[in-house]
């Protein structure tokens, strides 16, 4: 049985189809890659499945459960998490905060709990913050822990996202275009990092982005979208022998395909 | 930069301040400027270069006996310190909804009414007109349990009003807070018919003051401590809500709501709990604002109140706990003492014919001008607040050291598990 | 208009200082305060024996500083009303200064912008009683502040003289040193409704009110009085103070086209609504207590302030010569209209000057305390005021509880006599 | 007994609504574009009452009013209120607004208050001293009642202002979508970055859009004045508050909106005003009319958080 299971998911806003009748099954511990032209409805995709929007039809299962018309938190603690692909760090908290803010939903600390900072309210809080750094030291950002997450160059602000992410101890990471505005060292590393994920912590993937060196040099299954429709799907060497897929691609941008 | 190299007051400078205002408090009579160099020294401690530990001491110190002994046999002076406090406690509480949770209330006075009002009704015979039994009026000695009855009240009132509220978001949370403010005081204003409840526009009174073992606490004096009592738990709260996951939780919805789902954090459960947390401190508040004034009616709750405590919290710094203390006593001061003096001065300048004024420039008609004037001015010149809000930096060393972190933790606790897994 | 607004503002600093060196004692071109009015008291500008007349032994000028408080709010939307009590305070204590010179006394006006807020008032009330030199308070316009505030007064042995408080509440409470001058709620309502049924003959009544204390509270007074009277209350609805439309509640008057309007108010409020009223086409009486006593409610109301009847416990000043001259002369000093409240000003800052003369004389000519302050304005009795006669009750409360009827023409109030 | 007022309560509300509709343009204009309550434009509006009051006072004092047409004179004096109000509009936002543009979101608010009290004490100054009093009556224009078919009247400045409400929101929704800095108006509202990349001058249209909304807020002070009468210097707060409301009720940054929303409100509150009393048999009386009205604004919000006109705009992910 597939981990997370996307069928037939149709959104419209107003007239305009952003998805319509998507299915993707996605396998534990896999890469999977959803690419498209700009507007293909990739982004749409993403925001269904972590609650952002309600599908119009079509259900989500994960391990064959329903999820569909849970809210966004609801989804995040059943183990789905994302990144975004304008970076929305907390950016007035420290870096180091930002982390301790995605391990809150397993903290239980209450109101009164707080209010009169028990024991228990303290281990919790300082193991939070242990969890943090060493996620920190993870992506390899440890040493800005204290900097305020908005004054942190681009490359470290895409990291801290996702030791954030990976805070909230999912089994689904969900990343939207983790390499943009990069340069070709900083996307060379990235790559490593997320094969490091799976390898590592036996995360599963699903990845959006424009980068095709690193989808197929990273991906091991790739759907691709066009004007909201799946067009076609298979392994990196299947996509890019697809005819769709060029014809797709090519009239916006031949170049980024070859 | 200059100031980046500044460490802070010297210790020794701060201490001179004290006692030398102190003293000139106690020496010379009624000295206006000496009590506001004494409540000032609060703000010199904050910037004093020492350890927080006797920075605190020194607070207490200054707060808790210089202060009620140079000025306590002065009734005014205690007052004024009373109803910066009766400010400051309230600003806090805004500061969680606005400051943390940047939820823009303005409807906050609302739970002030119903704290108040709670303790004005039940202290007075105002409940015997709808509860059967003659049991009321309750004497000062309740004063106490209601405190936490105040707290519970307006608790319960911002979840309710939380619920529908907190679906809107921005500014319209702002209009849609406002409304329910206005709702809640024309209610009050109204609500001797069908049902005597409030007493309408007349007001309740003689609301007892508080007692304490049959010892009446009724003067400023009493007010003063009672007042920093309670400011002393919220800012406690506050600053352990500020470094906990529920306090992080509100920064995150303030900062970006998406981002902060998609953590796991509940927009609604975060939003209601800031909405509560604050809405129970102006609970306090009201219960002893209503013993101290012992005549309540709704004139006291209305929209410009909540717009005064909005304008402390943003004026000291959203969001930073020194800030808004700083924020409500200087708006506070200015409006009850400072403005107040300046057209007494001016006034008997006046008298002695050293400046003559057209009776329409009487100088006591002009102080909200001059308060208008310096909002103006410190949102141009302090935009972020008199006291920017900044975040708490973690020690570093100490996380590095805890014994937690001896283990992978988390999801990097699969590491060992996945490597152990396959090397079995 | 520039022109214009320059020639205003010097005229009134002239008129200012006018009244300033006035007082002073020196100079005396063209004010008013020389000349004695048809007040009581004496014109004790010259020799100092006259004070003679008071009875003390004439103390040489080491009294010190005597000051007389008022509260009311001077800034915000009901400044106009306060700024009148206060204005009327000031006259009188200035029109008095000399007489209290020549027993060495300083005798200043410390006026105290209460804001119409209670917390101001009693922040204010709290200054006022630490200042050993305060010895009586003229104030408050609003009964709300009123009340928190005297209960400090009352710590204070601090004797206040209200000039503007009706609500009843006020000296129900048992506090010594809260007086008033005006009339209670329920002195003034059941007579202005007995004068509405027996003499204007109406048979049925709309009651508005603003939802305040005052307005209410007489609102309610009144309703009870045409109840018991077999008037029949058409409706009963309060509205907010300081909107300038009132046409929703005015609606609901012409559809029931009541014989009389009777308002709870402020004259505010008040000119607008009969302006409004009559717009509408409401043909019937309009009546209102003493807060439709002013000159701006002709302003306000235009050609339809005529006919509309109002309560006051104040006599008619303007009735007799010396009245009349007294008028002209507080206008031609202060540079403002007559108003009901700046006449209550003036007499409640004359009681408690009274008063304090009378301690001073019962102490031998030495400053008194505040207690012997307190107990010789309390005695007050048959003390004619401008417009007031004063006798103060256990309580507090004025007993010469006369309550007159005015109507307007066109042009100003007229004194149609006192209401049985 | 009660439906046969119906027809006055509803012309009532709207001569009431139209008011709250220019005045809420001004709110919403400003928001569309700064994303920032004006606190202050309903003292903006409270400045224009008592410019134009003052042009009628000093034409009438010189004797220039008497024998005037009522309609030159009206239109004189809305000329000269909106020239000094926008100006005060254009001034304020440079003083007090613009430095503020980077600081946080509430900061400007505290600035607008502050800008509002001291307008609200300086005209009270100014008045109390050119006049000796700030409590001002406005020389009515126009005094006929017009019948409606006998079943509601009018008073002709009810209608005047009706008339020249309706012309100045058509020559704003002109304005806005035919010319060139209309367009500029808007493209700044929609995205001010991306205008500025286009050469839209964005200080230019922050300054045109105080200067408009501030002058159509001084407008509408003089219809104010014409139709009640009497003024004084806190008459904006309320009403400043209402047309805030409003705004929002009909979709704050849409000019729709702020029209529909005006409109709607001043019928709310004649309606509550005129049958709460008699329908609930006194228990909630006439004093439940802004009650009524914050509620609907509350349950519109429920349902439609954007307003009634407001575009859903689903915050991009």
């Amino acid at each position: 049985m597939a981990l997370l299971e996307a069928k037939n998911l149709t959104k419209r806003f107003g007239g305009l189809v952003a998805n319509q009748d998507v299915s993707i099954s996605i396998e534990t511990g896999s890469i999977t890659a959803v690419i498209g032209p700009n507007g293909a409805g990739k982004t749409t995709f993403f925001n269904m499945i972590t609650g952002f929007y309600e599908p119009d039809e079509g259900e989500i299962l994960l391990n064959g459960k329903s999820i569909k018309g849970l809210r966004p938190d609801q989804i995040a603690s059943r183990g789905i998490t994302r990144t975004f692909q304008n970076i929305r760090l907390f950016k007035e908290m420290t870096a180091l905060e930002n982390v301790m803010v995605g391990v809150h939903s397993r903290l239980s600390a209450g109101l009164l709990g707080i209010l009169f900072n028990t024991k228990r309210v303290r281990e919790e809080e300082e193991k939070a913050r242990v969890e943090a750094y060493q996620l920190m030291e993870y992506v390899g950002i440890a040493h800005v822990a204290n900097e305020a997450a908005g004054s942190l160059p681009y490359g470290l602000q895409r990291r801290l996202e996702i030791a954030r992410a990976m805070a909230t101890n999912p089994s689904i990471i969900l990343l939207d275009e983790p390499a943009a505005g990069m340069n070709p060292r900083e996307t060379v590393e990235m790559t490593e990092f997320i094969r490091r994920l799976k390898r590592e912590l036996d995360l599963t993937i699903i990845l959006i982005e424009h980068d095709m060196k690193l989808v197929m040099g990273l991906s091991e299954y790739i759907h691709v979208l066009d004007y909201g429709r799946k067009i076609a799907e298979g392994t990196p060497e299947q996509i890019r022998n697809n005819p769709n897929v060029i014809e797709a691609y090519l009239g916006k941008s031949a170049s980024e395909v070859s | 930069m200059k100031w980046k190299s500044f460490k802070g007051i010297p210790l020794f400078v701060t201490l001179i301040w004290i006692a030398a205002f102190a003293a000139s408090l106690h020496f010379l009579d009624k000295s206006v400027i000496a009590f506001l160099g004494i409540l000032s020294s609060i703000v010199l401690v904050y910037y004093t270069n020492t350890s927080k530990a006797i920075k605190m001491v020194i607070g207490a110190l200054v707060l808790l006996i210089v202060i009620p002994l140079v000025a306590g046999d002065n009734r005014y002076y205690m007052e004024v310190a009373s109803q910066v406090g009766i400010y400051v406690a309230m600003a806090l509480g805004l500061n969680i909804v606005v400051g943390f949770a940047g939820l823009l209330d303005l409807g906050y006075v609302a739970f002030f009414a119903a704290g108040a009002y709670a303790y004005a009704i039940f202290s007075t015979s105002q409940a015997n007109e709808f509860i059967a039994g003659n049991l009321f009026p309750l004497s000062g000695e309740w004063f106490w349990p209601f405190l936490i009855v105040g707290l519970i009240v307006a608790a319960v009132f911002g979840v309710l009003l939380g619920l529908p509220v907190l679906r809107v978001k921005g500014d319209y949370l702002a209009i849609v807070t406002l409304g329910f403010g206005e709702i809640i005081r024309i209610i009050f204003n109204n609500l001797d018919k069908p049902i005597n409840i409030t007493n309408g526009p007349q007001g309740i009174t003689p609301i007892p003051s508080p007692e304490l073992f049959g010892f009446k606490m009724g003067t400023p004096f009493y007010f003063y401590f009672i007042v920093l009592f309670v400011i002393a738990f919220i800012v406690l709260a506050n600053i352990r809500f500020e470094h906990s996951r529920l306090g992080r939780a509100w920064i995150a919805v303030r900062e970006d709501e998406l981002a902060a789902q998609s953590m796991g954090i509940s927009l609604l459960n975060t939003k209601l709990a800031a909405f509560a947390t604050g809405a129970s401190f102006a609970g306090v508040v009201g219960v002893i604002f209503a013993a101290k004034q012992t005549f309540i009616d709704p004139t006291s709750f209305t929209l410009m109140e909540s717009i005064g405590i909005l304008v402390m919290v943003i004026l000291g710094g959203s969001g930073s706990i020194p800030g808004v203390v700083l924020g409500a006593a200087f708006v506070t001061i200015l409006q009850v003492q400072l403005l107040k003096e300046f057209s007494n001065f001016l006034h008997s300048l006046q008298q002695a014919g050293i400046i003559n004024l057209p009776n329409q420039l009487d100088p006591s008609k002009f102080q909200r001008l001059v308060f208008g004037i310096m909002l103006i001015l410190v949102a141009l010149y302090r935009p972020n607040g008199l006291i920017p809000a900044k975040r708490k930096k973690n020690d570093l060393d100490a996380i590095k050291a805890s014994k937690f972190g001896q283990v992978k933790l988390g999801i990097l606790s699969k590491i060992s598990q996945i490597s152990s897994g396959k090397q079995s | 208009m520039k022109k214009r607004s320059h020639i205003s503002i010097l005229s009134a600093v002239l008129v200012a200082s006018v009244a300033l060196t006035g007082c002073a004692g020196g100079n005396s071109s063209a004010g008013g305060n020389n000349a004695s009015g048809g007040n009581s008291t004496p014109p004790a500008q010259t020799q100092p024996s006259t004070s003679g007349s008071s009875g003390g032994t004439a103390a040489p000028a080491n009294g010190g500083v005597i000051k007389i408080a008022t509260q009311t709010p001077l800034s915000g939307n009901q400044s106009s009303l306060g700024d009148a009590i206060k204005t009327g305070a000031e006259y009188a204590l200035n029109k008095r200064k000399e007489e209290f010179k020549a027993l060495g006394f300083d005798i200043q006006l410390f006026p105290q912008d209460d804001q119409a807020d209670p917390k101001i008032g009693v922040s204010n009330a709290e200054m006022l009683i630490s200042d050993p030199d305060v010895y009586g308070v003229v104030g408050h316009l609003n009964s709300g502040v009123a009340i928190p505030s005297s209960v400090k007064y009352e710590e204070g042995k601090l004797v206040m003289v209200s000039p503007a408080n009706t609500a009843v509440k006020l000296t129900e409470e048992g506090k010594k040193t809260v007086h008033r001058i005006c009339a209670r709620d329920d002195a003034q309502g059941p007579k202005a409704a007995m004068y509405a049924k027996n003499t204007l003959g109406v048979k049925t009544a709309f009651i508005i009110h603003d939802k305040t204390a005052y307005g209410q509270g007489l609102g309610d007074q009144v309703k009870m009085q045409f109840e018991k009277d077999g008037v029949q209350l058409l409706g009963y609805e309060g509205i907010t103070q300081g909107e300038k439309d009132y046409s929703a509640v005015l609606n609901q008057v012409t559809a029931k086209n009541p014989d009389i309007i009777f308002f709870g108010g402020l004259y505010p409020e008040g000119g607008i609504l009969i302006k409004q009223a009559r717009e509408k086409g409401y043909k019937g009486y309009f009546m209102g207590g003493d807060g439709l006593d002013s000159s701006d409610m002709i302003k306000i109301a235009g050609p339809a302030v005529e006919g509309v009847v109002f309560t006051s416990v104040a006599g008619d000043v303007t009735q007799t010569e010396e009245g009349k001259k007294w008028a002209d002369e507080y206008k031609k000093t202060t540079n403002k209209p007559l108003e009901t409240y700046s006449v209550y000003g003036y007499d409640s800052m004359n009681v408690i000057l009274n008063g304090v003369l009378e301690a001073i004389k019962a102490n031998g000519g030495n400053k008194p305390t505040r207690e012997q302050v307190l107990d010789s304005v309390h005695k007050t009795k048959d003390f004619q005021g401008q417009f007031t006669k004063v006798t103060f009750d256990d309580k507090g409360d004025n007993t010469n509880a006369d309550v007159f009827i005015y109507k307007y023409d066109k042009e100003k109030s007229n004194f149609v006599g006192k209401a049985q | 007994m009660l439906l046969n007022i119906l027809p006055q309560v509803l012309v009532d509300g709207l001569t009431l609504g139209f008011m709250y509709a220019v005045v809420a343009l001004g709110y919403t204009m400003v928001y569309g574009i700064l994303e920032f309550i004006n606190f202050a434009h309903g003292e903006i509006f409270m400045v224009g009452a008592f410019v134009g009051t003052e042009v009628l006072l000093i034409t009438d004092a010189l004797g220039a009013l008497e024998g005037m047409n009522p309609f030159v004179a009206l239109f004189i004096t809305l000329v000269i209120a909106t020239a000094v109000t926008g100006a005060l509009g254009v001034l304020i936002e440079r003083v007090a607004y613009r430095p503020l543009r980077g600081a946080p979101r509430l900061v400007p608010l505290i600035s607008a208050i502050g800008v509002s009290f001291l307008l609200q004490d300086l005209v009270r100054f100014t008045e109390a001293l050119a006049r000796n009093e700030f409590y001002l009556n406005t020389p009515t224009l126009f005094t006929t009642p017009i019948s409606l078919g006998g079943i509601a009247t009018i008073p002709a400045k009810g209608l005047v202002v009706i008339v020249i409400a309706i012309v100045m929101m058509v020559a704003l929704t002109l304005f806005v979508n035919k010319t060139k800095w209309g367009i500029a108006m808007r493209a700044v509202a929609q995205d001010r970055s991306t205008a500025s990349l286009m050469t839209i001058n964005v200080d230019k249209v922050i300054m045109l859009t105080f200067l408009i909304g501030s002058g159509l807020g001084g407008a509408t002070g003089v219809l104010f004045a014409q139709n009640y009468g009497t003024i004084d210097p806190y008459i904006g707060f309320i009403l400043g508050l209402k047309a805030f409301t409003a705004a929002v009720l009909g979709g704050i940054g849409n000019l729709r909106g702020a029209m529909v929303g005006g409109v709607l409100l001043g019928l709310l509150e004649s309606l509550s005003g005129a049958y709460m009393g008699p329908l609930t048999n006194g228990a909630f009386g006439a004093e439940y009319k802004d009650v009524f009205a914050f509620s609907i604004l509350i349950l519109v919000l429920l349902f439609k958080p954007e307003g009634l006109f407001g575009e859903a705009v689903k915050e991009k992910v």
